[in-house]
């Protein structure tokens, strides 16, 4: 009952810490001082306290997209444990829900993007429609190889399998590891795909989507944006750190110390490396896909 | 016990009244409004028939037989009912009596004076011999029924004879179909030679040869797989699809196809002890299907042909079951059969369902645009909010995404893909899994693109621009498949029963282990829905104020132009331009034809860019080998030029051929032709 | 006897030579009324006996193939005016030679042919297929109509010289029959031809290819 | 005596061509079909008792040969009062009496018990129908006739040599050289070999010229083309079913022989050559007439493989020939009005046929898809069952093939004929004054009726007839 508590509590105050720990790693690697960890909080109350603007030309889908970023990001979010604690929701084939949801979020952004009519948002959704066809096969060969590893079919199982097997099956798992790696910075939008920060349109991809969203629109947007990370993180935590093997709260305390490293890392990862062309984009992906696929041809022999 | 008997009467007295649905229209003037009147209503009692004759069989009443003499020496016509023809001939009266309202606005006399009488006889036609094609258990009485369906079909691809599109597709959807009843002519030989009669029942392992029953599962799946349009016999589909009314690609989408999916799944009951080796081919065909199928449609432009293209896309995921049920069954695990064959027979409704509900919706569009070009389409949802609200439902259906239909019975296939993986042994019947999420990716780019090309942004044609809202008559029927749509992806429980029943016919024999409701989450899949319904429905209502207030203080806000102040419609990324990252990508597959343009100079003249995506199979490998055999034929024409003594020629070469060298001439034959 | 009859054997070979090897239609058309009495008298000697069959039999061939026909072709000829084959498809001497070796060839393989009786059958079976084959090579060497008809009846008496081998087999109407049913193609063959003369104004077989892939 | 129905149309045949009124005779020749069928019909019903001569015997096979030719000549007949009277300008007292001398000379082949006069019988099929096809008198007809005479004629010419050689066979096998079927059938053991081989591959060229079987069939697109369309149905459905059974006659005979083996081969190669070739000579064919030729050569082929199919196929064989008979009198029956109404029988005079003649172009369309085969018809049974014995006696490539060629037919005849029906008929056709009327139509339309409903459900009678003829014909297989 208590970790299905701490669970939601979690995933529904956690993720804006991770951006800010994010932006903050950042503006330390570029000498700043930054903004504050919490930044991303005082962002989202100002965002829910301010009046929306809609564009003439769009429609009640343009409403419906955050709203569903949001509920999509969540309902995601309670199907992954969280270091020791079983997840609140668990059953065979979750794992599908688990991709399909993010699918269902990124069909509305993506048309809500369109519904603007803007050239610069149909660039964006049209990017962001065609990089996700090569992370869900990675993401998938990465559920195969844990499957083929747990012998589990709930996102659960598979995620608490890795648990020891390090040890004798390492290849694979970095395989996965690195595969989920690279889907987690295409689906957040991070560099070296995207740069979230960039001012250039042309150059962007869910930056762009959102530019006609304000207010609280705008807010659920980036929330749905941080639970996305978060869980994305979390699932990532799990192929290549198993926490849980210590019990109980410490082992989500553990938990939650690995994400803000990971958040870390991935600032670290930002602040190092070039964006890469959006032509070369899709060479990273397929090379993810490999990777996990490869993993899992390692796992079925 | 009569209800076995009853539920047979039943349907097939749906199937008659179906079939004569329209000929009183034809006895009556084409002016007369009573005559899509009369044709209407008796579909729909037709298809109430039909489903109370449905219900019956798939909730579990026996299985009956009829039998009437047929024309071959001591075979009969056999109709027989059982859950598998009952669950694929209920699509048949769902769409087939929506469809036939949808007509009623869609294709009023007054509009289409020449064909309208002709059109409802074929659609009624069409309608009553798939119900036959379902029911028929013997080879000759299935092939009428089929070849029926196929030539019903045939005068519907050329309602409009007046078009020579039309035309050309029908003929080309006629020659494929032809082709296919040869090979099912072949496959059902081959089983009366093998098996004694054409009676169409499972035959004992010991009966067909292992080369044998190969040879005819290649027939069968040939012969049905065209009508089915599985990835490379599929030419014939975009162009029937495209020249087709809207309601009638509906029903052939929804639901012709599916008589050839019908046909592969018997045939694969029929024939006893299937090679591992069946099911790897068909996973593999499935998912050629799947993935390029849906690239296909990415590079479509015509909303009818695109739709045409994901239908082969999802004739491939049912594919993909289907497979995964062989392989299960020459594997011995009963749950990889009963997931795998759940989910290709759930997905044959739902795609019937939502696929016929987007056929409308297309049809709808082009009733008020006068155009399925998607880039002459875009900002019909305010103009046409009802019609743009269902389409949207479908859409969503039709990628596979919770809370609808379409994620059910996918799931269902990715249950059994994986559980081929964790199974110990080689887990190479596990690949089609990222695959098929490949292609759900692929799906979700092509219907946002549909979507947002068609009803959102701002109108790109004047046409687009005074676009009205459809009739209630051609709302209503497509709200009641996106109901089913919903109700289906909310409580896929409702349908367990009667897919454990279609399964075990299937099998032969009710499945041991596990029920569906054991190996797949129904129950969380309802409460998943119900939780992602609420929380929308909670969220949209805190949020929907402020944008009400946004609205009511800049109802004229422009979209935010990143500083260009001068937008223009044509300035909107364009469907084609929004489905160019994915389409550069299959650009082996898709070979699209490009003109372009030439810019040279500081200040280069104004220039275009064309590109057209054709279909490969077609362009590129049947007319080429269809005109070099022409030319070869004609090669022989050289040979009859009208000379007397040339021919006398012939026959002293016939003879000297014949005579003087037979005993060599008896030893090739005899190698060619066997004793 | 065998001496008559192989001398008569001979003569109809020699017949097949001269209808090959000249251009004047007319000589043809008296070749081959001069065939249809040999085969006449051929069928009388074959038998070696006078029974009423027999010599209905070659009655009718005679009056037939030696008188009726003839007529009737020298009167078409008469109508359609023409006199001589000229540039024959197959040069004459080509033609010659050609019948010549088909007769070697033929009398080579009735050697080889299992055979029922060894008076009759070795004269008459290559003597038929050598006719056959020189009926042959007329319609096909020749362009004018006319001479293919000729040829036509060249071929027919190959095969009766066969028939001669069956007389007690092929019941009496039934030669009667194909004797008839000879005469009436030959009559309509020569009506027809009266009409390729008048429509194409020639019995050039070349002008005959209107119809054609 | 000869039998009635051999006597009486030959006795029609000169009282037509002696009435002077032009009206009367196609009258006449309607009433003697009638007539003629009514016989039929008795006989084969058992009323009348028929003269059992050694030479002239109604058999099994027989008598289903005068059931299809009578009902076949019935329809052209009650067709022809229609058809000339559209052709008031041209003499029908030729017409008519060959009609009826075609009529009596088939009659006369399905009687024949003897070698020598089942000869005698195909001859005079030859001559009777000659005329017929000089109907129209135009330069064009006159070739036809001319070569359609030349080569039937040497063609036959040779199968009477081949008769002769299996007479000589018989007669080398010591028996007494008797040409009767029955003899034959019952010495047939002691025949001598190379003479019967060489024998059968004659008569399988010479009658083979009369079904018009590849590379002997190069009078039939002429023929049938230039010919009217009740001809071409007389033709295409009376004379092929006439040579056809003296071919499975012979092909039985030399079975009994021992030689069923190399008879079969022969059969079957020559059948599939002929598939292969008139479909691929149908591809990008367009003379409707001349199309309608050439899918008689590939049903001829058809018939040819089911003959070499041995025993077993010989009910799908008979079957087939009743269907294509019929089959074939509806397609150039409804091509002959499409002619009228045209002008002409080219794809590029007729488009829009359909609706230009509703009721005849109609009945074009089912009997394209009867003739190629299609669901629900009889043809389509029919080949289903030839594949089945094919498939039954293991040869699965000429299974293959078989269907390869069905398939390339279907798509030489559907490309001809569809743009023949569809599309605009041109100003000419709509002005010229054919219609259907019901003597030129419902002919035609009970023909199709019975392709129909052999297809579904084949009567009792009829497959008594065919079952009778098809368990004689394999007495000795």
């Amino acid at each position: 009952m208590w970790s299905v508590i701490a669970h939601a509590a979690v995933l529904a105050l956690l993720p804006p810490l991770l951006g800010g720990v994010v932006t903050k790693t950042k503006a330390l690697f570029a000498g700043r001082r930054g903004p504050s960890v919490w930044q991303p909080y005082f962002d989202l109350v100002k965002l829910l306290r301010k009046g929306v603007a809609l564009s003439a030309t769009t429609t009640w889908v343009f409403v419906l997209a955050p709203v569903l970023a949001v509920v999509t990001a969540v309902m995601a979010g309670l199907l992954v444990p969280l270091g020791s604690f079983a997840p609140p929701v668990a059953f065979a084939g979750d794992f599908v829900l688990f991709a399909y949801l993010f699918a269902l979020g990124r069909f509305f952004t993506a048309a809500a993007a369109l519904d603007t009519g803007s050239p610069f948002e149909g660039m964006g959704a049209a990017r962001e429609v065609g990089f996700a066809w090569l992370t869900e096969p990675a993401l998938f060969f990465a559920f195969l190889a844990l499957a083929r590893l747990s012998g589990s079919l709930s996102l659960d199982g598979m995620l608490r399998a890795t648990e020891g097997a390090w040890l004798q099956r390492t290849a694979p798992l970095v395989l996965t590891a690195a595969g989920v790696l690279i889907v987690l910075l295409t689906e957040c939008s991070r560099m070296p795909v995207d740069d979230p920060t960039t001012h250039l349109e042309l150059t962007m991809i869910h930056e762009v989507m959102v530019l006609d969203h304000s207010g609280p629109l705008l807010g659920l947007v980036e929330y749905g944006a941080a639970v996305k990370l978060f869980v994305l993180e979390a699932l990532l935590l799990h192929v290549m750190a198993p926490t849980a093997r210590v019990t109980g709260w410490p082992g989500l305390a553990l938990f939650l110390l690995g994400l803000l490293a990971v958040a870390i890392g991935i600032g670290a990862v930002e602040s190092t490396m070039a964006r890469l062309r959006l032509l070369h984009v899709p060479t990273l992906l397929i090379a993810a896909v490999l990777s996990c696929g490869f993993a899992f041809l390692l796992l079925s022999r | 016990m009569r209800a076995p008997g009853l539920a047979l009467s039943l349907l097939i007295a749906a199937g008659c009244v179906l079939a004569a649905s329209g000929v009183p229209g034809l006895l009556l003037r084409w002016r007369s409004l009573w005559g899509p009147r009369i044709a209407a209503s008796a579909t729909v009692l037709g298809s109430l028939l039909g489903l109370a004759g449905c219900a019956l069989v798939l909730g579990g009443s026996g299985a009956a037989a009829v039998s009437l003499p047929s024309a071959v020496p001591g075979g009969r016509l056999v109709l027989a009912d059982d859950a598998l023809s009952g669950f694929f001939a209920l699509p048949v009266f769902v769409v087939g009596s929506l469809g036939s309202l949808y007509g009623l606005a869609y294709w009023p006399p007054a509009e289409h004076p020449r064909n309208g009488r002709r059109l409802r006889f074929c659609y009624g036609l069409l309608l009553g011999s798939i119900t036959f094609v379902t029911l028929a258990r013997d080879g000759v009485g299935f092939l009428v029924a089929w070849e029926a369906m196929a030539l019903s079909g045939y005068f519907l691809v050329t309602t409009d004879a007046r078009s020579r599109e039309a035309r050309r597709a029908g003929w080309l959807y006629l020659l494929f179909s032809h082709a296919g009843t040869l090979c099912l002519v072949g496959f059902f030989a081959l089983l009366a030679s093998s098996g004694g009669g054409f009676a169409l029942h499972a035959l004992a392992p010991g009966q067909i040869g292992r080369g044998a029953a190969t040879v005819a599962f290649l027939l069968a799946f040939v012969g049905f797989g065209i009508k089915a349009g599985a990835m490379p016999l599929h030419s014939w589909l975009p162009a029937a699809h495209a020249a087709a009314p809207s309601h009638v690609s509906a029903v052939m989408s929804g639901v012709m196809l599916k008589a050839g999916i019908y046909g592969i799944v018997r045939a694969a009951s029929v024939l006893p002890a299937p090679p591992v080796s069946w099911g790897a081919f068909v996973l593999t065909v499935g998912g050629c299907s799947a993935l390029l199928a849906i690239a296909f449609a990415l590079g479509q432009r015509d909303l009818k042909r695109l739709l045409a293209y994901s239908s082969i896309e999802n004739v491939g995921i049912i594919l993909l079951g289907l497979g995964l049920a062989l392989v299960g069954r020459s594997a011995g695990r009963p749950d990889w059969v009963m997931l795998g064959l759940a989910g290709c027979l759930l997905h044959v409704w739902n795609h019937a369902l939502f696929k016929s509900l987007l056929f409308f919706g297309a049809g709808s569009v082009a009733h008020a645009t006068g155009t399925r070009d998607l880039e002459l389409t875009g900002g019909l949802a305010r103009r046409m909010p009802a019609t743009a609200g269902l389409f949207l439902l479908g859409s969503v259906a039709i990628c596979g995404l919770p809370p609808l239909n379409g994620f059910v019975s996918e799931l269902f296939v990715y249950l059994g893909l994986v559980r081929t993986a964790i199974a110990p042994g080689p887990a190479w019947a596990a690949l089609p899994a990222p695959v098929l999420a490949a292609t759900g990716a692929l799906a979700v780019a092509c219907f946002v693109k549909v979507f947002g090309g068609a009803f959102l942004g701002t109108a790109r044609s004047a046409a687009a621009g005074e676009a009205h809202e459809s009739p209630p008559l051609m709302l209503a029927p497509m709200a009641v498949l996106a109901v089913a749509c919903a109700v289906l992806g909310a409580a896929p429980g409702l349908a367990a029963p009667a897919l454990e029943r279609a399964v075990a016919v299937w099998a032969g024999h009710p499945l041991p282990g596990p029920s569906l409701a054991g190996l797949a989450p129904l129950g969380r899949i309802s409460t998943g829905a119900a939780a992602l319904l609420a929380a929308t429905a909670l969220l949209t209502l805190a949020v929907l104020p402020a944008c009400r207030r946004g609205r009511r203080r800049a109802p004229e806000l422009p979209t935010w132009g990143c500083g260009y102040a001068g937008g223009s419609p044509r300035l909107q990324y364009t469907a084609s331009s929004f489905a160019q990252l994915v389409t550069a990508r299959f650009a082996w597959a898709l070979r699209p034809r490009e003109r372009p343009p030439r810019l040279d100079g500081l200040f280069p003249a104004p220039a275009r860019f064309e590109s057209h995506v054709g279909d490969s199979v077609l362009d590129r490998v049947l007319l080429p080998r269809a005109r070099r055999l022409r030319k070869t034929a004609a090669r022989l024409r050289i040979y009859q030029q009208g000379d007397l003594q040339q021919y006398v020629l012939y026959i002293v070469a016939a003879i000297a051929l014949l005579l003087l060298f037979n005993l060599p001439l008896n030893w090739l034959v005899g190698t060619l032709c066997g004793p | 006897m065998i001496s008559l009859l192989s001398s008569l054997v001979a003569a109809l070979l020699l017949v097949n030579l001269v209808a090959l090897g000249t251009s004047r239609i007319s000589t043809v058309v008296r070749a081959v009324a001069s065939q249809g009495v040999l085969l006449g008298l051929l069928a009388v000697a074959a038998q070696g006996r006078l029974n009423g069959t027999v010599v209905a039999l070659a009655l009718a061939s005679i009056v037939l193939k030696g008188w009726l026909i003839p007529v009737i072709l020298f009167r078409a000829l008469r109508q359609v005016a023409i006199k001589r084959e000229v540039e024959p498809a197959l040069g004459l001497l080509p033609s010659l030679l050609l019948g010549a070796f088909a007769t070697v060839l033929a009398v080579a393989a009735g050697n080889r042919l299992p055979l029922a009786e060894t008076r009759l059958a070795p004269l008459l079976i290559p003597a038929s297929l050598a006719t056959v084959a020189c009926g042959f090579i007329l319609i096909t060497a020749r362009r004018k109509a006319i001479s293919q008809v000729l040829g036509y009846l060249v071929l027919e008496n190959g095969i009766f010289i066969f028939g001669l081998l069956l007389v007690d087999a092929m019941p009496f109407l039934v030669e009667v029959g194909v004797l008839l049913d000879l005469f009436v193609g030959i009559f309509v063959l020569s009506i027809i031809i009266h009409h390729i003369n008048r429509e194409f104004s020639s019995l050039d077989t070349r002008r005959l290819s209107l119809l054609k892939e | 005596m000869p039998p009635i129905p051999v006597a009486l149309p030959l006795l029609m045949a000169v009282v037509v061509f002696y009435t002077p009124s032009k009206r009367w005779r196609p009258r006449l020749l309607a009433a003697t079909a009638a007539v003629h069928f009514g016989v039929t019909v008795a006989i084969l019903g058992g009323v009348t008792v028929e003269p059992a001569g050694a030479w002239l015997r109604l058999d099994a096979p027989g008598r289903l040969l005068l059931g299809v030719i009578s009902l076949l000549i019935l329809a052209c007949a009650v067709y022809s009062v229609g058809y000339l009277r559209y052709r008031v300008e041209r003499a029908n007292r030729r017409f008519c009496a060959c009609m009826l001398a075609a009529l009596a000379t088939m009659s006369l082949v399905a009687y024949a018990q003897h070698l020598g006069l089942l000869w005698v019988g195909i001859e005079a099929t030859t001559l009777a129908t000659a005329p017929l096809i000089y109907f129209n008198r135009t330069a064009r007809s006159i070739e036809a006739t001319w070569k359609y005479l030349i080569i039937s004629s040497v063609g036959i010419a040779l199968a009477l040599l081949g008769s002769f050689f299996v007479a000589y066979a018989a007669l080398l096998g010591g028996g007494e050289a008797s040409l009767l079927f029955s003899g034959l059938l019952s010495g047939a053991g002691a025949l001598s070999k190379p003479w019967l081989r060489a024998g059968f591959t004659l008569l399988l060229v010479g009658y083979g010229t009369k079904l018009g079987l590849v590379p002997m069939h190069t009078w039939k697109p002429d023929a049938y083309g230039e010919a009217p369309g009740v001809v071409g149905s007389l033709l295409a459905g009376g004379l092929t079913s006439c040579a056809y059974l003296a071919l499975l006659r012979l092909t039985q005979i030399t079975a009994a022989a021992g030689e069923g083996v190399y008879a079969n081969r022969l059969l079957i190669a020559i059948g599939l050559v002929s598939m292969g070739v008139s479909g691929a000579l149908m591809l990008g064919q367009r003379d409707l007439k001349r199309m309608l030729a050439y899918s008689s050569v590939e049903h001829m082929g058809i018939l040819a493989v089911a003959g070499g199919l041995g025993a077993g196929a010989t009910f799908a064989a008979l079957l087939h020939l009743v269907n294509n008979a019929f089959g074939k009198g509806v397609m150039f029956l409804s091509v002959g009005n499409i002619h009228r109404a045209f002008g002409g029988k080219t794809t590029d005079e007729v488009h829009g046929a359909l609706r230009r003649l509703p009721l005849s172009g109609t009945l074009f369309l089912l009997g394209l898809f009867a003739v190629t085969g299609s669901p629900p018809f009889g043809l389509f049974v029919s080949e289903l069952l030839i594949v089945k014995a094919t498939f039954a006696s293991g040869r699965w490539a000429v299974a293959g093939l078989f269907l390869a060629f069905l398939l390339l037919a279907f798509a030489g005849m559907g490309a001809t004929s569809l743009s023949a029906l569809q599309g605009r008929p041109p100003l000419s056709a709509r002005r010229s004054t054919y219609r259907d009327s019901f003597t030129t139509f419902a002919p035609a339309l009970c023909l199709l009726g019975l392709v129909l409903l052999f297809g579904l459900h084949l009567p009792e009678t009829v497959r008594a007839l065919i079952t009778d003829a098809a368990t004689a014909l394999e007495v000795g297989r």
